[in-house]
């Protein structure tokens, strides 16, 4: 069963770097997408606004393989990395999966340009891959691409970048921003009268910066109802356990002060986040943020307890571990 | 004597005021313009274009970073950001997110920054945007302009519109003689030739361009000819009129309201010695804060004056 | 009767900056203080530490009228400057006065760099006419520099500059980093094992820059005692009211989860004022915030409202209405 | 081939753990520093230190910001706060409170940024200092370091904290060829003439200095008498040096792993138009943002190689 075939030309250029080899090489090859059975994820355009048909929303079930088959892309392409950040990808799948398979994001994988689609911007960036391997599941570009991960000439950065991959909507890295350009992004739908929403993935370390509680007091003068953020509460940060680095303790507790709807669930199973989303997808009157707690690596918490480190930061698994993941997953 | 007065030029608009007059009066027509404020918009003008559009404009309050991503986003999606502050707190206290928010993704954003330079007086240093040049020359793709006096900063105000990708335009607080006519032209990287002459060229931007023409002036009593170079973009830089200046006067100076540091200075410098070495000397602000004190007394005490590129020029003419 | 005479001498000299003609000027003059009849406003040495006798602490009559007599300072220094921001200074009077005048802080205006001393961050630099007015009444030196506010050689610039007025802990003017220098100000006391405190007023429209919620965060995490802010809430920032351009609402509500001891107050009655700072000086064990609800201007109020503009940001009086201003406040 | 092989230099430490080391070293005999961390003293080679004084040591989480501002108030209490995250982050997310918590009241505050360059690698352009010189160098009265190798850096790292005000040290990611000997000297603003030579002068910082090292022998082979400069210090810019250069040598390469803007280069070619105008040529990014890869094929796609400079030599001695 095969998706939609993809071209992800540079149609976005960037300075100095006019070569492109690794997207060419992969731009015609077949796109296997979710494996499921499902015809195409490509919601069809109903009114002017993309929707998803009733017979096409998947099961939780089926949401659960997607998720499974995005963790294993994820450990796939850092190890074949030989770096990147594989436990802070892990802990995320649930939500990412939940927002591109789940119908609760309008987009086309063939059109990413489409002005009216919805945005997702992953501000804690690091955490890419579990992004390439939704995107390349989607049908944005062959799944063959994600084994060139961090590779030079390759679209598929150490961190996502805007130029250079359609369909990326922020380029982000540096921790702290993406709320903010979210709310930009949820600004011009309302300038433009487009049912635009926007979703946005933030660390619980990333939550210490700044930027982040002007973002909230900024979205909620502004009262923009078709913003959505999730706190991806892994429990750990670059040095450590949030607790020992940072302690940010409660966020609900301190965003609902700040005139944000929220909801604090279980970010690693699928049930808690398709209901939060419904939820949230209900409140068109103010912001929402969903405090999604998750584990760090979560899908191969085991092997980490194994290895003694459950933060795992920004570090690949060594080919055995990344082997006995795979098994573990399947 | 009040700069531009030995050349015969007479007080108009400050950059700013034309800036946000132009703003204004462009964004019926410039239907994809938003404003992005930062609780400063009755000091940078963007405030008339706020109360002509005020579903186009955003005031974030205090909160640089928020405000520069925010633009990015809504340039990400299609819109034209104009986002301004002091200079001092869009490049000093944004400048990650010009960087990743605007300037990595070459969105449509355009960085405005007033209260530019030492002659903003009182206030003192922390308002004081002194290093603005040197850090947006600093971003990768970003257009950087220095405007001269109203009517060319209404003119290059409009030109940033119409430039697709981001730019910086720098703007001043006090009033700025008139040096252009009300409908000249203005040109992305392409400098002025203000006066023609053979011996000297001095290169300079925003207020200090009138410094130049009041020190041309003075020059030429003494029998020199002296090219006057308003040198508005920094980037990209106008390389075939330096070099043009290095060989047909030999001698150059260069004078900015801004650190010598990563200035126009630096720019002019690195052409030079890579496409015509000749002497070239520098008026700026050093290394150096400067302090509160009126406009006029700190560019007198701190030698952004005629006087100074006098100096450095006959330094050169001996 | 004479306070002490003092002798601001540049002791940190300023790059480029090698003249001070003003201060020289003044440095010889007659000290007046704060002409309330007592000896001398210089805490003296108890312990090794420095300690206000009893008898020398001032009731809440007398530090109204140094209040007073600070209002009349920044409205004569403004004016004379022609420029400068009297209301934003005005509403944080009650707050500088107590702190510097009613024992809550020890320092040795003839001592500057006395490392023991507690420090006065005003993080809403361009409110400095309040703090120069209390340092000359306090004599840091003599109340003649007032009127030098802003003049070309002075030490007193529009925004406090640290390197060449003594006294000045934090050199601020860029809006939301006094709490943060604050923060490191206490840490060092920790370090250094001294009893020194560190006091912070910052603007209800600064509470929108992100570093304060950094600050808040890690002043949390490291528990500092000896650290009060105080936030001016005078309910306006530069381009209206802080309702409309971003509203903050109840800090209370959004500090106390941050882990911080709220309280919140009238900041322009010095008994509540006075009481607070008791309350907060008894609280050892965590960061203290007090949330004093001010109006902008206080003092003159009818005159704001005459004028038909009670925000009055960054403005002096014309002298007209300066003249009429020093009338109502005598 | 490898970075130094062609010159016959071994690979030794990366700066970043050369400046862990000596820091933690110094640690004991110098009691007033203080570390100020933001949740990247794994990177930066704080960690060692912190481990072994906790109490000296703070790490405020993802906040640079405050992280600057803090190690400010320190400072301002008398201790010698060692401020470091990525280059990138520190100078560009926290430039405000740089500017005005660290340089404007001058205080003790050492910047220390790792991660300068393109040569970091897979992480990209988002973790990558490129502007970091010229943003440090926009700083009145803070002295800029850039170190070639470990046994330099920490005798840097040294002389840094002996220095009295505001510095930045630059540091790099990948291990690094040894250029000099364990027990070195480093004076802050003395410019160290690795090799001598008559014909062209090659100046350099941090990794480039390995690159100047192999160019030099690839014309040396050529027959040309190549001198190489270890310009580690970027401000206060050693001018004699330079001068001498310019003066001795008439040709002057200048490579660094930084933008063309605001770098060393911009700072050679001031001195060498006010001085002595010669003909100098510039090895550096450009203006542009990398891309993800691998460290050394970056480098050579980018155009920071030997072979690069030996191109820019070429073209001044023809
Ligand atoms: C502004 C900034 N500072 C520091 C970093 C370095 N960094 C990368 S990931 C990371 C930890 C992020 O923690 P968290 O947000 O909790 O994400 P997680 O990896 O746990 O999902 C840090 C400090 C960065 N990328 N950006
Ligand atoms: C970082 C920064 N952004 C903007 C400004 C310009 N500015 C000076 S005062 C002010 C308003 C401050 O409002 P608030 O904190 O409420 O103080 P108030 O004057 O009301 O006491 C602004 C925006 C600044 N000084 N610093
Ligand atoms: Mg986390
Ligand atoms: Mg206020």
């Amino acid at each position: 069963m095969h998706g939609p075939r993809t071209s992800p030309t540079e149609s976005r250029s960037h300075p100095g770097t006019t070569d492109v080899p690794l997207v060419e090489a992969f731009s015609h090859a077949e796109q296997l997408t979710y494996r499921l059975g499902r015809a195409s994820f490509r919601p069809k355009p109903v009114n002017n606004t993309y929707k998803m048909d009733e017979d096409q929303k998947l099961s939780i079930d089926e949401l659960k393989k997607i998720a499974t088959t995005l963790r294993k892309h994820i450990i796939e392409m850092t190890t074949a990395a030989n770096s990147g950040h594989p436990s802070s990808s892990l802990s995320a799948v649930e939500v990412v999966t939940a927002l591109y398979f789940g119908g609760f994001m309008n987009y086309d994988a063939k059109k990413p340009d489409w002005p009216e689609r919805d945005r997702f911007v992953l501000s804690k960036g690091h955490a890419v891959p579990v992004l390439y391997a939704a995107m390349a599941e989607a049908g944005y570009f062959g799944v063959e691409l994600l084994k060139t991960l961090r590779r030079l000439g390759s679209v598929l950065e150490g961190h996502p970048n805007l130029k250079r991959l359609p369909g990326i909507e922020a380029s982000t890295g540096s921790l702290g921003q993406g709320l903010s350009i979210g709310l930009g992004q949820a600004l011009a739908a309302r300038v433009d009268k487009t049912k635009s929403k926007v979703f946005v993935v933030i660390g619980d370390g990333e939550m210490g910066e700044g930027q982040v509680w002007e973002a909230l007091a900024a979205a909620s003068k502004y009262k923009v109802g078709n913003l959505t953020a999730i706190i991806d509460q892994n429990g750990y940060q670059q040095t450590g356990a949030t607790k020992d680095v940072l302690d940010m303790g409660d966020f609900q507790k301190k965003i609902e002060p700040f005139g944000w709807h929220v909801q604090t669930i279980n970010g690693n199973s699928m049930e808690e986040v398709v209901d939060a989303l419904k939820t949230a997808e209900a409140v068109t009157d103010k912001p929402k943020m969903i405090v999604s707690k998750t584990r760090k690596g979560y899908g191969i918490l085991p092997l980490l307890e194994e290895a003694g480190d459950t933060n795992f930061h920004g570090k690949p698994l060594p080919p055995a571990m990344a082997e006995k993941a795979l098994a573990m997953l399947s | 004597m009040a700069l531009g007065e030995l050349s015969g030029l007479k007080l108009g608009q400050a950059t700013r005021d034309a800036f946000g007059d132009a703003l204004k009066d462009l964004g019926a027509e410039y239907k994809d313009v938003v404003t992005v404020d930062g609780d400063v918009g009755n000091s940078t003008r963007t405030e008339p274009f706020a109360q002509a559009f005020p579903d186009r404009a955003f005031n974030v309050g205090i909160a640089e970073s928020n405000m520069v991503s925010v633009a990015g986003g809504l340039a990400s999606s299609g819109k034209t950001s104009v986002v301004a502050s002091f200079a001092a707190f869009l490049l000093c206290n944004a400048y990650d997110q010009i960087r990743m928010s605007v300037a990595f993704p070459g969105l449509n954003v355009k960085l405005v920054g007033s209260h530019a330079g030492i002659s903003i007086g009182e206030d003192g240093p922390s308002q004081m945007g002194i290093e603005d040049v040197a850090l947006a020359c600093s971003l990768p793709g970003v257009a950087v302009i220095v405007t001269a006096d109203g009517p060319s900063t209404k003119a290059a105000t409009k030109a940033m519109l119409d430039h697709k990708g981001p730019t910086y335009l720098r703007l001043g607080r006090p009033k700025a003689p008139v040096i252009y006519d009300a409908d000249c032209d203005f040109t992305i990287g392409k400098a002025n030739v203000v006066k023609e002459g053979k011996d000297i060229t001095l290169i300079a931007n925003g207020l200090m361009v009138s410094a130049a023409l009041d020190a041309a002036t003075a020059l030429e009593k003494k029998g020199h000819s002296v090219r006057v170079l308003d040198m508005h973009t920094v980037k990209p830089i106008d390389e075939a009129a330096i070099i043009a200046a290095a060989k047909e006067t030999g001698r150059i100076v260069v004078v900015e309201e801004h650190l010598a540091h990563g200035g126009l200075g630096s720019v002019v410098a690195m052409v030079v010695c890579k496409e015509h070495p000749v002497p070239v000397s520098f008026v700026n602000l050093g290394d150096t804060f400067a302090e509160s004190g009126d406009g006029d007394g700190l560019l007198e005490k701190y030698g952004l004056t005629a006087d100074s590129v006098v100096n450095a020029a006959e330094g050169l003419l001996s």
